[in-house]
């Protein structure tokens, strides 16, 4: 019974996770670009969502809102900078979103003081679903529904529509997006920001779960890492599996191993690295 | 003593604690001004960005004896830096006093120059555990989350001795590592054994993750909630009023504290900078008090004087009477044990908590490990 | 020992789904020179992937003086005496002429180079093996510049000296000419014919006047496969190869 | 070639930077410390620049170099030569292991690896806190003695290390220099060409990941005796992120960028953290200047001086050419 | 009247290769103008450096009269310069549908109903991945895409190379519709057939430059010269 929980826990743990690591796998897929910056956005979005309830705002306002500035200045930060690195190599890669992440951080601590706070769950979602034994908060099992909702959107955006299918094509090739007269380098502007907004969006759910607090972005950083390695990059069900693998295994070794529940998950990654190279589901 | 006086303040002023460091480096200079003008001495106050690391705590701690000429050092706020810093300070021939929490502090690693403040872990649990246990004669099962590593575990044991003694039923614990965030996990496991209290050994923003988990699971109407170790107000601020009512907290300090010595402090502090003092601020401000004062009894800052000084003094301080035993370095002082309010019983917006009950509770030296080299 | 220096008995290549090459039957003479021609993706580069050991073969087996070397690793055929020129100009491009010259020879001997104490300028040996190959290309004007500075003529010449240096029994030479000039085309002609009174050169090109000039024996390849073999004057005589190079006569006949 | 890139050139440039270290720096320590991450910082130039792997996994082995120091001597009471050497090829031990590892995956996926083994590492230290003193560290780490007299005076450990520091500079200019240093350098520019020639190409980077692992071992070691102890910390994710980052910011085509990095990086840190809390913030902008502006790094503006002075009459390199 | 494309003294570059040393050519209004030459002979370099894929370092590229030289390829694409290159440029992740919608511009006229008129198996393999087609559907779903963009000229590179007879029949008919549509065409074609039916003119690249240039009467009653250019003699 107690694994069953776990199991349910660790849904709703993955869910968020795949929300974190889908946006940093598009962009790796799209840009051939490694974002050490993405916990920052993670980041980004909860302290907006904080500030903004702070402020009297409600959560489903805050919430989008928190998401489309994330994005914004995340596109806004590609056009001005990133575009020009891209032909480097990897290190300035690793250089220049090591640097932004620091310079967001530092910044989100400038403004919002170093202490963190606390988000309360959005009214009517305050209390708990007790199941027999058990109980699980409202807002847990809505942010559940919700990613998952939004994993069908994210699904029928990427796998459905025009744009989808603009984006997918650019990152098999951008040189034949070009023939047919698409500008590759918006494309990029338009996905980073997707991207960044969606981890965004995943700081912004995850507030009134954990808070915020000025170093949330760098434990966001390395748990999409995670995820998307052992997904495969630049795939979308690789980072849905990967990401409810990583919340579900984490979450049943709690009741089976606590002391080893991160151990596993950094060794389990590289073994997937190890045995396929790919990952789970990534393409070549 | 015409010569100026210096205390270095080694605390994580950037870096993952730098929320302390900052109060802390404006407590120790309160101290300084305070001596200053008491004893017509000059005091300066030298800040050290241990950045939270040990490698780095050392280091400045290293240039500011062989440098600056440095000897007295008030700070520390992670065990790891002071534990390392106070080898270092007493090889310098320096005098040091920490805040922080590990026992080996006035424990196996005891030494000369290194004293400390604040209540290890057995009188930490003895102070909350005994008292709730005593006032909730119901409450019998007992589950514990606990870090692991050395200080997780010294709150443990004593919590398990404790239970032993008490009769208590301990239903379980759970592990997790320094780095968790995520604690729905161990939640679960807690609400499987169906405890009666929930006994969180966990300190700074991972006991906030926990309880605030805890919150959201609606714990808080099922369970008693106790946090062993709280940071005090800076936790209170960033948890909020709604999350910690009921809930018992484990405190060094809290400035609601009724002792003379506190209560001038506050109006100090809020005079000054229009705050209430927390225990980073507090626990900087005493710790530099008492080795600027011995240094000015001593006539010197070097560190077998100052430590002469400090060994066996009795003074009145933050907490009420506290003594320095000179067997271990430790101050010998109260534990608090608070109980968070509801919002709308708040005096003012940092009266976040009532205190149920504060006593002394410490392992004699020897059982505490400390071999004094001579 | 036979007179044949490589050899293949239904070799193919597979990437994932598709074949790039199959049933390719080829036996190349001892000091012979060798062509293989074929429209763009015929698969030449990839017979010689494969014959050095950069793809795997799928089906089939190749021998090297009679000696089965399918399962041998790329470096050990470098050993045993294989080697190549890259259709993309494939140098150490911030390195000298002379280095990667060097470098090229050392590879028959590449243990050496495993021991970090040992200075490059003591082994006497490749440093005159590069030296005799610049001479033999003519760079010695340029053997201190670095590789990418060199013209493109020189880089092609060079990539052609990197084969050279390791002292092979077979040199493979992938398109020695593309992208070249006349007057240096005629150079490396010259060399090729050269190459092949003591190796055994086995090259891939698309101009026919170096084609039918100097080779032994021509291949054509054409959808992975094995089209017709023979002297030059007989490939230039095949009506299957004209209709092959002048396009597949299917919807009718024009001439 | 620039002439500063001699082998002489840069061991001159290293002698000269013990020399003037301590007339610059008053803090002894310091200097200690950038002298120590001067040497890790070149033995990671070595995979990144001479090899171009971009390791992610250099705390692994400062780490496992700090705990050797710290265990055997706060232990038994083992030679500090002897314990340095038994570092160095416990590092060259992990080393061989993780890059046998790593190396069969390129590009990303290479780095990702990296960095999953040094969580790993770092885990595996905080959880055998029997043997590490997790997080706690190991105290009381003893500074060498020469004659009987313990070198706890900053100045005199400068010593120590800076002989250390010059012999190995030494050794990576030497290994550098060799058939394998050049060979290296060739799997570097275009490895599929390096195969093709008969070089065993994983077997040359994972000696490279060896060696390596053996200066950065060895720095650890020399890190506890100079802090004292052994802490967690040295094994993190973050001592391998710093460790890449002086060793991008130093530039990666030359050894002497490298103590260029670790100076500058360190120097730059103590300066900002006493001026500001939110220092942070300033080297954030720094990398992100150098990424832009400094791609080949402090070397590069080196270099780009040492023209302007010396060979203004000079044409160009590199005839400017279009892709 | 202004020629659809002209190029003039084109040279192009892969790093130091110097691949195409001059050439110049122009395609006229409703013609259908092939390029013929070995392979290797810098016929998809051309067209590359048409469409701006490769950036000529010397010459101009003009579209109806436009001057579109140095302009990135997708601006010269969007001004309505199609290319259909030699590997189709199929994405292999789309689906047949998919890879359409993406080509659809507004102001083109054809829409994806008219491709699954002309081109009926696309139809029926709407759903299927790009990956998954034959190369004979691929090449139609490329030059389905292509008219989708609403082109002003046609670039095909070797639109029938390793095509079945019939298909290949089939999509010559379609080239021929395009064309009685208004938009002229540049052909890359190794089969002479094909070109022979189709073509208007021809030009003959050797070595990077144009050599011969023919209408198609002259060409086909000159046999020596295609045998020089582009048979195996020497
Ligand atoms: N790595 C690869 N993966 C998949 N297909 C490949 C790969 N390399 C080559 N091919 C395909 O294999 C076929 C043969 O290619 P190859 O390079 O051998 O041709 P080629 O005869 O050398 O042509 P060219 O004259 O253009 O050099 C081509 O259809 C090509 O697209
Ligand atoms: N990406 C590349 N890098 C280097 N050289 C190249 C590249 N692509 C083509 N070449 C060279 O450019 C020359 C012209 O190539 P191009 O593809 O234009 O020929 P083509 O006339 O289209 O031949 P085919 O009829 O075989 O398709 C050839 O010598 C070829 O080797
Ligand atoms: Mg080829
Ligand atoms: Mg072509």
């Amino acid at each position: 019974m107690i694994y069953l929980f776990q199991v349910l826990n660790g849904i709703g743990l993955g869910m968020l996770y795949f929300l974190l690591a889908v946006g940093l796998s598009v962009i790796f897929g799209l840009l051939q670009f490694v974002n050490f910056a993405h916990g920052a956005f993670y980041l980004l979005g909860a302290y907006l969502t904080y500030d903004l309830t702070m402020r009297g705002f409600n959560f489903w306002a805050a919430m989008p809102l928190a998401t489309l500035i994330v994005a914004g200045v995340a596109a806004l930060i590609e056009a001005l900078l990133l575009h020009r690195i891209y032909k480097l190599p990897h290190t300035f890669h690793i250089l220049v979103t090591v640097g932004l992440a620091l310079v967001i951080q530092e910044l989100a601590i400038i403004a919002w003081g170093p202490l963190g706070g606390s988000v309360p769950a959005p009214a009517g979602l305050q209390g708990v679903v007790i199941l027999g034994d058990f109980i699980y908060p409202q807002y847990r099992l809505f942010t559940i529904g919700f990613t998952a909702v939004l994993a069908g959107l994210l699904w029928w955006l990427l796998e459905g529509t025009r744009l989808g299918a603009i984006v997918r094509g650019g990152s098999e090739s951008p040189a034949n997006m070009a023939l047919l007269g698409y500008n590759t380098m918006r494309i990029n502007t338009v996905v980073f920001g997707f991207g960044a907004g969606l981890a965004g969006l995943a700081g912004a759910l995850a507030a009134p779960i954990r808070g915020v607090e000025p170093f949330m972005g760098a434990e966001a950083l390395s748990v999409a890492f995670v995820v998307v390695v052992i997904g495969g990059m630049g795939s979308y069900t690789g980072a849905l599996v990967a990401g409810l693998l990583v919340g579900v295994v984490q979450s049943v070794m709690t009741t089976l191993w606590p002391e080893g529940a991160r151990l596993m998950i950094y060794v389990g990654m590289a073994l997937v690295i190890a045995l396929m190279p790919r990952g789970l589901l990534g393409r070549a | 003593a015409g010569e100026a006086l210096k205390i270095g303040v080694p605390v994580p002023i950037s870096g993952a604690f730098a929320a302390n460091g900052k109060f802390a480096t404006i407590g120790a200079v309160l101290a300084a001004e305070e001596i200053a003008a008491a004893h017509g001495v000059q005091v300066s106050t030298l800040d050290l960005d241990t950045e939270g690391k040990p490698a780095t705590a050392v280091r400045k701690v290293q240039d500011a004896l062989a440098q600056d000429g440095v000897k007295l050092f008030a700070g520390g706020i992670l065990s790891s830096e002071s534990l390392a810093m106070g080898k270092e300070i007493e090889r310098g021939g320096g005098a040091f006093m920490t805040t922080a929490g590990a026992d080996e502090i006035t424990g196996v690693d005891c030494n000369r120059a290194t004293f400390r403040w604040s209540v290890p872990t057995y009188g930490a649990i003895n102070e909350t555990v005994r008292p709730i246990i005593d006032a909730l004669p119901d409450a019998k099962k007992w589950y514990t989350i606990t870090p692991q590593y050395v200080f997780g575990d010294g709150l443990l044991n004593a919590a398990k001795d404790v239970f032993a003694e008490k009769g208590i039923e301990h239903v379980g614990n759970s592990y997790h590592s320094l780095t968790d965030k995520e604690f729905s996990g161990y939640l679960t496991n807690a609400i499987a054994a169906q405890p009666d209290v929930l006994l969180l050994l966990n300190f700074g923003a991972q006991s906030s993750d926990t309880l605030r988990q805890a919150v959201s699971f609606g714990l808080k109407e099922r369970m008693t909630i106790v946090v062993a170790w709280a940071s005090g107000l800076e936790q209170f601020e960033a948890l909020g009023p709604d999350i910690c009512e009921g809930v018992y907290f484990g405190a060094q300090y809290w400035h609601g504290a009724d002792t003379p010595l506190n209560r001038e402090l506050v109006a100090k502090v809020q005079e000054k900078h229009g705050f209430n003092p927390n225990y980073s601020f507090a626990g900087s401000y005493i710790c530099a008090k008492l080795l600027l004062e011995a240094a000015v009894k001593a006539g010197s800052p070097e560190g077998p004087g100052v430590s002469a000084a400090l060994g066996g003094l009795k003074y009145e301080g933050l907490t009420g009477p506290e003594e320095i035993r000179a067997a271990d370095n430790q101050v010998i002082k109260d534990y608090y044990l608070l109980k968070g309010k509801a919002k709308a019983d708040m005096a003012d917006k940092d009266d976040y908590a009532e205190i149920i009950s504060a006593g002394k509770s410490f392992l004699s030296p020897e059982d505490a490990g400390c071999k004094m080299p001579a | 020992m036979t007179d044949i220096a490589l050899q293949t008995h239904g070799l193919g290549v597979k990437y994932g789904n598709f074949h790039a090459l199959a049933e390719v039957d080829l036996s190349i003479r001892r000091n012979s020179v060798h062509s293989i021609i074929g429209p763009n993706g015929a698969g030449k580069t990839t017979l010689f992937h494969a014959l050095t050991g950069r793809v795997r073969a799928s089906s089939g087996r190749i021998e090297l003086d009679g000696r089965d070397i399918t399962a041998t690793s790329d470096d050990d055929r470098v050993r045993l005496g294989i080697a190549r020129s890259f259709q993309v100009t494939s140098l150490f491009p911030n390195l000298t002429l002379r280095e990667n010259l060097r470098l090229a020879a050392q590879g028959r001997t590449p243990w050496q180079a495993l021991a970090p104490w040992r200075r490059a300028e003591a082994n006497t040996e490749t440093l005159s093996i590069a030296d005799e190959v610049t001479e033999r290309l003519a760079l010695g004007a340029v053997s201190g510049r670095l590789a990418g500075e060199l013209s493109h003529g020189q880089q092609r010449r060079l990539e052609v000296g990197m084969a050279m240096a390791a002292r092979p029994r077979v040199i493979l030479l992938d398109e020695p000419t593309s992208g070249m000039g006349i007057d240096d085309i005629e150079a490396m002609k010259q060399l090729i014919r050269d190459l092949g009174r003591d190796h055994t050169v086995l090259f891939i090109e698309h101009n026919m006047g170096i084609v039918m000039n100097i080779s032994d024996m021509v291949t054509v390849m054409r959808l992975g496969r094995k089209l017709v073999e023979g002297p030059p004057a007989q490939v230039r005589d095949d009506p299957e190869v004209q209709r092959a190079y002048l396009g597949n006569m299917i919807t009718g006949d024009i001439a | 070639m620039n002439p500063l890139d001699k082998p002489f050139a840069q061991l001159a440039l290293v002698v000269l930077t013990v020399a003037v270290l301590p007339m610059f720096l008053t803090s002894g320590i310091l200097a200690t410390e950038i002298l120590i991450f001067a040497m890790v910082v070149a033995a990671c130039n070595l995979l990144l620049g001479y090899t171009g792997l971009l390791s992610f996994g250099q705390g692994i082995f400062f780490g496992i170099g700090t705990y050797a120091a710290g265990i055997c001597l706060t232990r038994w009471s083992i030679p500090v030569p002897l314990v340095l050497a038994g570092a160095a090829l416990l590092g060259a031990a992990t080393a061989t292991l993780v890059g046998w590892l790593s190396i069969r995956r390129q590009g990303v996926y290479f780095v990702m690896l990296t960095l999953a083994f040094s969580q790993l590492f770092y885990f595996m230290a905080y959880t055998f806190s029997g043997l590490t003193g997790g997080d706690n560290g190991l105290l009381g780490v003893p500074r060498p003695s020469i004659g009987g007299t313990v070198l706890n005076a900053p100045w005199s450990y400068y010593t120590y290390v800076a002989i250390c520091f010059v012999a190995i500079f030494a050794i990576l200019v030497m290994v550098t220099q060799s058939t394998f240093g050049r060979t290296l350098l060739a799997i570097r520019e275009n490895e599929g060409r390096a195969a093709a020639i008969g070089f065993p190409t994983r077997l040359f980077k994972i000696e490279a990941f060896a060696i390596s692992g053996a200066v950065t071992a060895f720095g650890g070691a020399l890190h506890a005796m100079l802090i004292g102890v052994a802490p967690l910390s040295n094994i993190e994710y973050h001592t391998s992120e710093m460790i890449l980052i002086m060793t991008i910011i130093g530039g990666s085509s030359s050894l002497f960028g490298s103590v260029l990095g670790a100076g500058f990086y360190l120097l730059l840190a103590d300066t900002l953290s006493t001026i500001w809390p939110r220092w942070l913030l300033l080297l954030g902008l720094v990398l992100v200047t150098v990424a832009l502006f400094l791609q080949r790094g402090l070397w590069g503006l080196v270099e780009r001086g040492y023209d302007l002075i010396f060979r203004r009459d000079r044409a160009p390199d590199t005839p400017v050419e279009e892709p | 009247m202004t020629p659809a494309l002209r190029l003039t003294d084109l040279h192009s570059y892969y790093g130091k290769s110097h691949i195409l040393q001059g050439v110049t050519l122009e395609v006229g209004q409703g013609e259908i103008v092939t390029l013929l030459g070995r392979n290797g002979a810098g016929k998809s370099t051309t067209l590359k450096s048409a469409v701006g894929l490769i950036t000529p370092r010397r010459g101009r590229v003009e579209l109806e009269g436009r001057d579109m030289t140095g302009q990135p390829a997708h601006r010269i694409a969007s001004a309505g310069l199609s290319l259909v290159p030699e590997d189709r440029g199929i994405f292999q992740l789309l689906t047949v549908e998919e890879n359409l919608r993406i080509a659809v511009r507004r102001g083109s006229p054809w829409s994806i109903k008219d491709i699954y008129r002309i081109f009926p198996r696309l139809e029926e393999r709407r759903k299927n991945g790009g990956g998954q087609l034959s190369g004979g559907e691929q090449q139609m779903l490329s030059i389905a895409r292509a008219l989708l963009n609403g082109p002003k000229v046609l670039m095909l590179d070797e639109p029938v190379e390793g095509l079945a007879p019939i298909i290949v029949e089939e999509i010559v008919d379609q080239i021929r519709l395009i064309r009685k549509a208004g938009v002229p065409i540049l052909l890359v074609e190794q089969n002479l057939a094909v070109c022979s039916q189709l073509a208007d003119r021809h030009y003959i690249l050797e070595l990077g430059q144009i050599v011969h240039c023919a209408t198609a009467d002259q060409f086909r009653s000159d046999p020596d010269t295609i045998d020089r250019y582009l048979g195996v003699k020497a």
